[in-house]
């Protein structure tokens, strides 16, 4: 072990004991996306002991302009992205254990996939989930990283629980309307960056050096030459439901979760998000056509052809029909990429 | 008066990554309500608030001087 | 070429005009270690046109836990850094044109090797090729971007000819002793960081947003929550032998070169620093113990047990003798291990 | 009084990030001989300097009250 992992070793923060702490840890991955594959590439390269990778979609075409690991062998053979990431890992480093989940990050599964677990990595690309993810680090007491990034822009925030404010205390409610990389862009050096903030903030946890932990909120944007980082203590909300004193991890209760439903005898989805306010139609119509989305709509709803044969009717309140699908996941990314 | 910063499509919404305003004696929420007016904003009722690099909650008031800035959320990954 | 690279031209900044701009670019990049080959990685999966990479060294063990690309097969097969990042890199993206050259980066060859490229990126090791660099971006004005890393500590600065002040404006001579990843230790993460700088601001240059170029000399520690970015104007020197109004381009004279020559009938090769000034032995005797190496010394010099059978010999005014090879190159890497 | 900060190795050879010190009316040239002494800091030739943020060259004249940084190129990658 001590020439592979000679230069780290060599680095005074981490040195020989905190080497082999991290090759005693287990990490959760959600999402192997570009922030999932990058942050699985850093940490297994590294040499963590075990990694366990959940993700419910597979390699396309326009994901290797940014999702390292990927090739285009795995984009013809439409290799599910767990699957796909956990074959490059274990060319890389053999001896780390890499467990592949596919499928849907729900409550149920996360909550299972973390018992044990010494850190959860945040690669997900919705609010709706990284709320989920908030309150299992809560519940077990398991910190976890926050990351997320469109266009040039992105951020990070180490989550520990009993030490620093939750995502829930940030947010209060969940946004309903964020850009995505469907709607935004994104370029690589923007994953980059957060990758480097998650995977350093993760190898002081995972070797112990809690002293060291980044405390701000930190965000950037690459093609703007901006960088902040924010005292975050004012945010802490003792009557917070994740994390406060009488903690409900209202995320994990099922009338907060966003509900499919194929509707009977059509080729078509309902989605009614967790999330309640209302959505500015206009204003999202005038975004997606600038993008070259075919849009038509009235006051009351906004209908958007996608990729393929499908078309998404998004209601003022955030609830949509899919149709052209009766797949239940298949709808859910579809939403979430038009909506956050 | 107050330097007001912008990030992400919040600057883009402006079109400038800062203006200064008087906001001296105004809650986080007044201010935000005050530019989602004159900029039409998207909703900020999430977007996160910072005073002097400092997080702030939406009752917080501002003082003469102060340096808020706004950054939104994002989701993608 | 729409889909693939489509995340990338939603992105405003970049759009559909940047990513066909990119798409006709042609970089150099010096050196195919961790800022080489994530780099290269980040470029490629970007779409450019053609990458030319050049680098001495062949990929070693040591390499896998900050090194992107790499896989435990290169090891095995001891694949020339160059060679190896090539093979990766058609799996990614077989559309861009990848050249490879094994050796060593003299000013020559760099000069040789610039000739019609658009931007040089710099994942060099040591000054004295970064000063070859500096000049030869000089001579034939084309921009390049300065990146290094060491612990958790990175840095970034893009120099363009006539535009910004020169690596030569800021550092006058260059540091004699510095720390490199093999004495002080590298962490994958501020690999990536700066990365994302340097892919960010080519980007920037490849589709031609120059506006928007950072024109601040950035600086960070991952472990230690900084970042600073200075602003450079007052660094400008009109004097300057690189970019001053009469250049002579000093790096590129034979003189200020490295000698390094195989001591007649034995196995040992002389280098001589093209760096002027005084080492501090003792210091770097302490540096070298406290990583594990062998050292014995006296006022005069310092001798080190290396890895495998060799033994370098470094003198007060930076002069050293590798006793145990006759390899020029390979004593030149084992002399800018230790000093940088 | 001036805040001088360390970065990198020398942050680790002066044991901590920043040290209050008089510096004012001296050039920077003059502090960095003054804190190599002081320290025990590797040569500080080439080390860079800024004043405030900005880069500053060894003949600039330290002022009451400004920040200086000193951050020494490295050469890895």
């Amino acid at each position: 072990m001590n020439e592979r992992y000679s230069r780290q070793i060599l680095f005074p923060g981490i040195g020989k004991e905190g080497q082999e702490k991290i090759s005693g840890k287990h990490v959760l991955i959600i999402g192997a996306g570009a922030l999932g594959a990058g942050n699985a590439e850093v940490l297994v390269r590294s040499g963590i002991g075990k990694v366990t990778i959940i993700d419910r979609d597979y390699v396309e075409e326009s994901n290797l302009q940014r999702q390292q690991l990927y090739t285009e062998e795995d984009v013809a053979e439409k290799l599910p992205k767990a699957v796909a990431a956990k074959k490059h890992l274990a060319m890389i480093n053999s001896a780390v254990k890499v467990q592949a989940h596919i499928g849907d990050a729900t409550p149920e599964v996360l909550e299972d996939l973390t018992r044990g677990v010494d850190l959860i990595m945040d690669a997900t690309d919705n609010f709706e989930t990284r709320m989920v993810i908030n309150d299992v680090s809560q519940k077990l007491q398991i910190p976890w990283i926050y990351g997320a990034c469109v266009g040039s822009f992105g951020m990070s925030f180490t989550i520990v629980p009993g030490k620093t404010p939750c995502l829930n205390c940030l947010l209060r409610t969940i946004p309903l309307q964020g850009l995505t990389c469907d709607t935004g862009g994104i370029i690589s050096p923007a994953v980059q960056m957060v990758i480097a903030h998650q995977t350093a903030e993760a190898l002081k946890i995972l070797a112990e050096d809690w002293d060291t932990l980044r405390k701000t909120f930190v965000s950037f944007d690459l093609w703007r030459n901006q960088y902040t980082s924010l005292k975050m203590s004012k945010a802490i909300n003792k009557d917070c439901l994740s994390c406060g004193s009488n903690p409900t991890y209202p995320y994990l209760e099922h009338e907060n979760r966003t509900k499919t439903a194929v509707l009977c005898g059509r080729d078509t989805v309902q989605i009614r998000p967790s999330a309640s306010g209302e959505i500015s139609l206009e204003q999202l119509a005038r975004q997606l056509s600038s993008l070259g989305y075919k849009t038509k709509g009235n006051p009351y709803l906004l209908s958007v052809e996608l990729e393929g044969r499908e078309r998404i009717v998004i209601f003022k309140d955030g609830r949509a029909l899919i149709h052209g699908t009766k797949d239940l996941t298949r709808a859910k990314t579809v939403y979430q990429k038009i909506l956050g | 008066m107050n330097k007001v910063l912008f990030f992400a499509h919040l600057r883009d919404a402006v079109g400038k990554e800062s203006v200064m305003i008087d906001a001296a004696g105004n809650t986080v929420a007044e201010l935000k309500a005050k530019l989602t007016k004159v900029y039409k904003l998207p909703k900020m009722d999430v977007v996160m608030t910072a005073i002097n690099e400092e997080f702030a909650q939406n009752d917080e008031m501002i003082q003469e001087g102060d340096t808020i800035a706004f950054i939104p959320p994002v989701s993608g990954g």
